[in-house]
């Protein structure tokens, strides 16, 4: 069997804009490279099988399960975690404004990766069904909300942004 | 959730690839990893070296002949397949089954290749292949050779791709008017399979040719030749079907676990055998 | 969970027989297997890495050999250790004379214990046939 | 007669508080504590971190019964970067086994932190501490096990076969509890009824809702202090802590608890005790902190699961004109392995005896048995939810077997506005509701009407579909008297509950607030603020509630935390308790300094003034200066009195049940929540479809509506999936078959229908505010589509009697033409 030290590699990612250059073992998984190596602590894990989407993240506009990914597979790449998503002192984007306001938070752990799969849908198609955005979260297992109120708020983000557009165009 | 320990390497080539898996004895090309990774995860088993093909630009295209057939990298993901208006053109129902895979995350990073090689009996790309008539290209380091799709499934894991190969692309041929239907009963919304069928059907009122193959019934897909044998030379027909499906049953060995018994899974695969020749009739006259 | 099937094979039912029955020879013959420790006549400790498509699985496997008939049949039955799982196992070969080949019969029935038991369920049966029948084959031909 | 009335002091305090709480209580404001875990600041417990700490793995048995006749870890230890390890024999020197709430024999169950004999699939066995999460389950898999399997049992009513494999052999049996529950004179009404309804089985599977994230915790026993800090998930801390000091033999003083955000709970984390103590163990051990992180194979494995209950011989007299008198049955619950919370299970259904139903004759045979299954855990609903839908599967039954209107016959036997205070059979008192109108809700969400139109339709039209109709009338019982536990166990030393909160004007004017709650996703934060803000005169945005629990603040009674739909009462209640107790010292304070009288003193706006006079005021933070840095300004009589930091424990009005007759008031409000919904079954297959669902929920007054609905739409997702998707099902040698994410089909946004809620507000009469706990639900959508299946099925049919329906079992059904399982005798 291989051991761990032959297997070393220099990673190199941009995660929310900033450049990071660290080691990482080969079997470690991107999440927890982002966990425990960068301390980003926004992407969750909440399986083992790639079921639940709490660890997902965009990697080169690729919506990603980062526990399904080795940290060495993103070496080079582009990252966009939850982190990224509104400053951190700042005010919440149209998108979190809207889970705050539909009250599509509750426990909060599935949310992290629920907004990565809402931006990722909402980026590709911005005026989402009902059945498009259920589909685009279908990855993404919520135990608390039975999803009735995240499907609300992406809803409500999309028509916020339609408005947005149309008094832009006017 | 954490591997055993393990070797990595990101080669930029097929050829680079393939010396890669012949340098370990217990070399496993990691392509999607939607799969792979998750087995790794729970260490049921293990391998020296991951050779990770999903970055080879080489293996990752979608490429539309004159005549209608559809070449594919191995290393292209569902999400591409899904979003190929090539392919929605030329093999519609192939994009369907793309964009009905899991979820939108295992379809931004799951390949084509990754899911043929990967064989699991429910899994929705091996029946929906030998079904086209797929040709899967393997490249090893003796140059490249091709299988057809019905001779490349052997077990779950296990196929025609050997120690030290590689699954290069695989060719869709023409559709050339024949109608594709697919049918699967699901556990859940696109979720596990319980029964999956696909048929390919040429016909001019009578059928020419017809080719029925059924997953989540057997180690690899299964060909309904009892089925394909009734019904070709018969006028297409809703009743004809439903006459020739029942002999679907023949030769089945689906396993039992906790979602269905083998007993129910065969009844299945009589009703989505049914449902995938009318899609496949109905593709046809439209 | 039980599985069985049958392969032709060129050699013939001594051959088969010989070599099936004897642990010592597995080593040679079997390209997973690592090594055999040969405990007394009947039983032996096994260390093997069947491979799959995902990887291998390393195992120890202690077996007893039951039902010896000469040159028609054997009996293996044992555990299997695979560290986080186990599993119990018998297996039951028969060699029918086909001309100057045979033909290998098999039966195996596996009880596994641990995590495997639920996430390998679908597709254990069709795995243990594969590895089987690899086995055999790989008896009738020695590389 | 149990009195049920409220003292006078009671109903005087209710008007009052229910007066003060108009401007904020009761308005759907967004959440205060969404804008952290938005975006991605929450702390969760894998987020926590101690300098030297190490990363355990629990090593988990594989076989579901079998004795261990050695474990050697020297493998293990030779590993670098391996910290410790241990094993359960050495655990077990260093402990006392865990407080048992079982009565004898159960009670002679000894278990410690690690098992000395692996009783179920999951069974912790030892346990390593290392430098990374990689090495100390690389290290786990050195350690050399020498298992000998034995037969397992995995059916509760096997289990109580005396032939069946024993778990622990000291108490010589499987029994963790027997007990006769009877009320009414069952055998007068099945003599005297007109029909006599028979159901041979009902079948309630097991299930959990596997929160999202999985358990965990930090541990560190400090060798200076002897303090023993405790950074967990865990959901009910202080029923923990009971149970650790003892073992572990420290004071309660040396047992810190705290943690911030927790991903989910809904009663499966409130067992985590043997974990922590093993964690405590190992860093003291190791002289390092321990943090261990539950994997998501390990809490299907290992966290635990919902009661699953086997109900037998169900007898159900019958009247003429469709008045049920009661029923008759034995109930078989599957503890598992251990009693970690059990057997209470077997006492808390009792708190809805006849359901939503007028039954007056009611006997229950309850036998729990222990098999080689994860022991059970509470889940949202926790022992109510298998009993009622029982019920609601009896009720439907009867309208099928005997042709009554399914909707009609509900009406008929449910208990009526009128009846309200309603005392159930064995003492319990239903507080407020009105059943016929939240059904009528209910039905009128699915347009019912056309959904019967739809069935007929569909029916003739011959393209292998069915339309079902389901109903589902469930109750939350809320606030639970823990008095209840003496029907278990006589000598246990508890009894009613509480709640402790405090609120104090910090050193700037400043609002805070501290809760004995354990939060977990239901908005604590929020709702506190908003009834703070109102007693205070402020608005939400100006109180801080502390995030979380936090033992070291001191809010906390032996009751504290989050469970059985209480905080709307008790957490509620105590905030508001203590922020009047705030109001009053700062209107004392006021009062002294602006010359006037307390009763003057009006609070407004961050402000104190001589009856709302502007230029006779005085801010919080000149209130706050006074006592804090400038209190010779004070006179002493009031700078004594007053120290604005305001501890009040509620404390709801019960009285000890009688243990003998099993009769009291076991919890003191009563949620409604009917659901109705519209199935499409697949007749070729079995698959069903929700085409339509509609839920009502009545939980007297909302503090937050939008959470209020919050909860409902949650409880009726995972009520969806347990009732189609979700189950753990194991193999007869124990082998859970569903321990990944693969296998349990948690349910997605694709799965869960859109819901349609409606509500009633029927202010409760017993608590100080009129509202009720409502966050459990009462596992309306399992009986919903049961009635449904049922429905589809039509007349005839065998009765859908599992509460888990995959494709194959509708299928089944469907084919059905032996038994039915039901059969009807009338005089």
């Amino acid at each position: 069997m291989s051991s761990d030290a032959a297997a070393i590699h220099a990673v190199e990612v941009t995660i929310n804009g900033e450049r990071y250059e660290r080691p990482a073992l080969a079997r470690q998984l991107l999440v927890h490279f982002l966990r425990d190596t960068l301390g980003l602590r926004g992407t969750h894990i909440g399986c083992d099988t790639g079921n639940c989407g709490a660890c997902t993240v965009i990697c080169d506009g690729r919506l990603t399960k980062s526990c399904m990914l080795l940290a060495a597979q993103a070496d080079g790449c582009e990252i966009t975690t939850v982190e990224g998503l509104a400053p951190a002192r700042g005010d919440l984007t149209p998108l979190q404004a809207a889970f705050n306001a539909e009250h599509g938070v509750q426990c909060g752990y599935c949310t992290p990766g629920m907004l990565m799969s809402a931006s990722f849908l909402l980026e590709r198609n911005p005026n989402p069904s009902e059945h498009e955005i259920r589909r685009g979260l279908k990855g993404n297992i919520c135990r608390c909300t039975g999803y009735e109120n995240i499907v609300r708020a992406v809803q409500s983000a999309a028509r916020a942004a339609a408005a947005a557009t149309a008094k832009g165009n006017s | 959730m954490l591997l055993r320990a393990v070797e990595y390497v990101r080669p930029d080539s097929p050829v680079e690839a393939i010396a890669a898996l012949r340098s370990s004895r217990h070399a496993r090309v990691l392509a999607g990893g939607q799969s792979l990774v998750n087995v790794l995860k729970h260490r049921v088993a293990a391998c020296e070296l991951l050779v990770d093909i999903s970055r080879i630009d080489e293996l990752r295209f979608i490429d539309a002949g004159q005549d209608g057939s559809v070449r594919i990298g191995a290393a292209t993901t569902y999400d591409e397949l899904d979003r190929s208006s090539q392919l929605r053109a030329s093999h519609p129902r192939v994009a369907e089954v793309a964009s009905g895979t899991v979820d939108q995350q295992v379809r931004c990073r799951g390949t084509i290749g990754g899911n043929a090689c990967y064989n699991d009996p429910a899994s929705n790309f091996p029946p929906l292949l030998v079904a086209l008539g797929a040709t899967m290209r393997i490249e090893s380091a003796d140059g490249p050779r091709e299988v057809d799709a019905e001779d490349f499934f052997f077990a779950p894991f296990e196929t025609a791709v050997g120690t030290g190969e590689l699954l290069h692309s695989i060719v869709l041929p023409p559709l050339s008017g024949r109608g594709v239907g697919h049918s699967s009963i699901l556990l859940a919304q696109d979720s596990w399979a319980l029964a999956r069928a696909c048929a390919v059907i040429e016909a001019n009122g009578v059928v020419q040719d017809v080719r029925l193959v059924l997953g989540c019934v057997g180690p690899a897909p299964v060909r309904a030749r009892a089925v394909e044998d009734r019904l070709r030379g018969a006028q297409l027909s809703a009743g004809a079907i439903e006459a020739a499906v029942p002999a679907a049953r023949e030769g089945l060995t689906p396993v039992s676990d906790v979602h269905a018994s083998a007993e129910y899974r065969l009844e299945m695969a009589v009703v989505v055998a049914q449902r995938a020749l009318l899609q496949a009739a109905e593709h046809l006259s439209a | 969970m039980m599985v069985g099937g049958r392969v032709a094979v060129e050699a013939s039912c001594e051959e088969m027989f010989s070599r099936l029955s004897d642990p010592r020879k597995l080593e040679d013959l079997v390209p997973a297997v690592e090594w055999v420790e040969v405990l007394d006549e009947d039983s032996f400790t096994v260390s093997m890495a069947p491979s799959t498509g995902l990887g291998i699985t390393p195992l120890k496997l202690r077996v007893n050999v039951s039902d010896r008939r000469d040159n028609e049949g054997v009996r293996l039955s044992g555990e299997a250790d695979g560290g986080e799982f186990t599993a119990a196992f018998q297996l039951r070969l028969e060699f029918v004379p086909d001309g100057q080949a045979s033909q290998v019969r098999w039966s195996a029935e596996a009880r596994f214990v641990g995590l495997l038991s639920s996430i390998g369920q679908r597709v254990l049966p069709a795995i243990v046939a594969a590895q089987v029948e690899a086995v055999v084959r790989q008896a009738a031909s020695p590389t | 007669m149990t009195d049920f009335t409220a003292p006078d002091a009671v109903v005087e305090t209710i008007e009052s508080v229910q007066q003060e709480l108009g401007r904020w209580t009761g308005k759907s404001i967004p959440r205060k504590e969404d804008r952290r875990l938005l975006k991605g600041q929450g702390q969760f417990v894998d987020d926590a971190w101690m300098f030297r700490q190490g990363y355990v793995h629990f090593l988990r048995s594989p076989h579901g019964h079998a004795n261990i006749r050695s474990i050697d870890t020297t493998k293990a230890e030779a590993v670098p970067g391996v910290y410790a390890t241990m094993t359960g024999a050495e655990m077990a020197e260093q402990c006392e086994p865990f407080f048992r709430i079982a009565p004898d024999p159960a009670a002679r169950i000894e278990e410690y932190p690690l098992a000395l004999k692996a009783r179920f699939q999951g069974d912790a066995v030892a346990v390593v501490l290392a430098e990374t999460r990689e090495l100390a389950r690389d290290a786990a898999e050195l350690i050399e096990v020498d298992y000998e399997p034995l037969p397992a049992v995995v059916d509760a009513v096997r289990a109580a076969d005396p032939r069946s494999p024993v778990l622990h052999e000291e108490i010589g049996s499987n029994l963790a509890w027997h007990g006769i529950y009877d009320y009414g004179d069952i055998d007068w009404a099945l003599e005297n009824a007109d029909h006599v309804v028979r159901i041979d089985r009902l079948h309630f599977h097991r299930f959990s809702s596997t929160p999202l994230e999985c358990q965990g915790a930090l541990v560190n026993w400090d060798p200076g202090t002897d303090q023993i800090e405790i950074l967990s998930n865990i959901q009910f801390p202080m029923f923990a802590t009971q149970v650790l000091g003892p073992s572990l033999g420290v004071g309660q003083d040396q047992l810190l608890w705290r943690y911030q955000d927790s991903g989910g709970a809904f009663g499966n984390k409130i067992a985590m005790y043997p974990q922590i103590a093993a964690l405590a163990l190992i860093s003291r051990k190791a002289g390092r902190p321990a943090k261990w992180t539950e994997y998501r194979s390990e809490h299907m494995l290992s966290c635990g699961m919902g009661n699953e209950r086997t109900f037998l011989d169900i007898e159900v007299p019958v009247m003429r004109d469709g008045t049920i008198l009661g029923f008759r049955m034995r109930a078989f619950d599957d503890a598992g392995a251990y009693l970690h919370y059990e057997p209470l299970g077997a006492v808390i259904w009792s708190q809805v005896v006849p359901g939503c139903y007028r039954f007056k004759h009611v006997n229950v045979d309850y036998t729990e048995t222990l098999t080689n299954k994860c022991p059970t855990v509470p889940n949202r609903g926790y022992s109510r939810l298998q009993h009622l839908w029982m019920i609601e599967r009896l009720v439907d039954t009867v309208a099928h077997e005997l042709e009554f209107d399914p909707v009609q016959l509900r009406k008929l036997n449910y208990v009526q506005p009128e009846d309200y205070p309603y005392e159930t059979p064995n003492g319990c008192i239903y507080d407020s509701g009105d059943l016929p109108l939240t059904l009528d809700k209910a039905l009128a969400l699915i347009d019912y009407p056309s959904a019967r139109e739809r069935q007929r339709s569909v029916a003739s039209s011959g393209a292998g579909k069915r339309i079902g109709i389901g109903i589902g009338s469930t109750l939350d019982s809320g606030t639970n008297n823990f008095g209840q536990a003496r029907i278990i166990n006589p000598d246990l030393p508890f009894s009613g509950n509480g709640e402790a909160a405090t609120v104090r004007l910090d050193l700037y004017g400043e609002i805070f607030c501290t809760l004995g709650s354990s939060p977990t996703g239901q908005g604590h934060e929020t709702t506190a603020a908003q009834v703070v803000a109102d007693i205070l005169g402020a608005s939400p945005a100006d109180v801080r509630v502390h995030a979380g629990f936090n033992k070291e603040h001191g809010a906390y009674v032996g009751f504290s935390g989050t469970y059985a739909s209480q905080f709307a009462v008790t957490g509620i209640n105590a905030a508001i308790g203590a922020a009047r107790l705030l109001r009053a010292e700062i209107a004392t304070v006021a009062a002294a300094a602006l010359q006037c009288e307390g009763a003057d003193i009006q609070l407004e706006a961050g402000v104190a003034s001589y009856r709302g006079d502007g230029e006779r005021a005085i801010p919080l933070i000149g209130i706050a200066n006074l006592v804090y840095a400038n209190n010779a300004e004070l006179p002493p009589e009031v700078a004594d009195g007053v120290s604005l930091n305001c501890r009040y424990v509620y404390r709801p009005p019960f009285q000890v049940p009688d243990p003998v007759t099993k009769r009291g008031n076991l919890t003191l409000t009563y949620a409604v929540q009917i659901h109705a919904c519209v199935i499409e079954l697949d007749e070729q297959t079995g698959q069903v479809r929700i085409l339509d669902y509609g839920a009502v929920d009545d939980c007297g007054n909302r503090i937050n509506p939008q959470i209020v609905e919050g909860q409902v739409h949650g409880a009726t997702g995972l009520g969806v999936g347990a009732a189609l998707y979700e189950a753990f099902n194991y193999s007869e040698a124990g082998q859970l078959l569903n321990a990944s994410f693969y296998d349990y089909h948690a349910v997605t946004a694709l799965d869960v229908p859109a819901i349609k809620t409606d509500h009633l507000e029927s202010p409760s009469p017993f608590t100080p505010n009129g509202a009720k706990g409502m966050g459990e639900g009462g596992g309306a959508p399992l009986a919903t589509i049961c009635s449904a299946i049922q429905d589809a099925l039509g007349p005839g049919a065998e009765l859908v009697s599992d509460s888990h329906n995959p494709p194959e079992r509708v299928w089944r059904l469907l084919r059905s033409t032996g038994a039915r399982g039901v059969e009807v005798q009338t005089r």
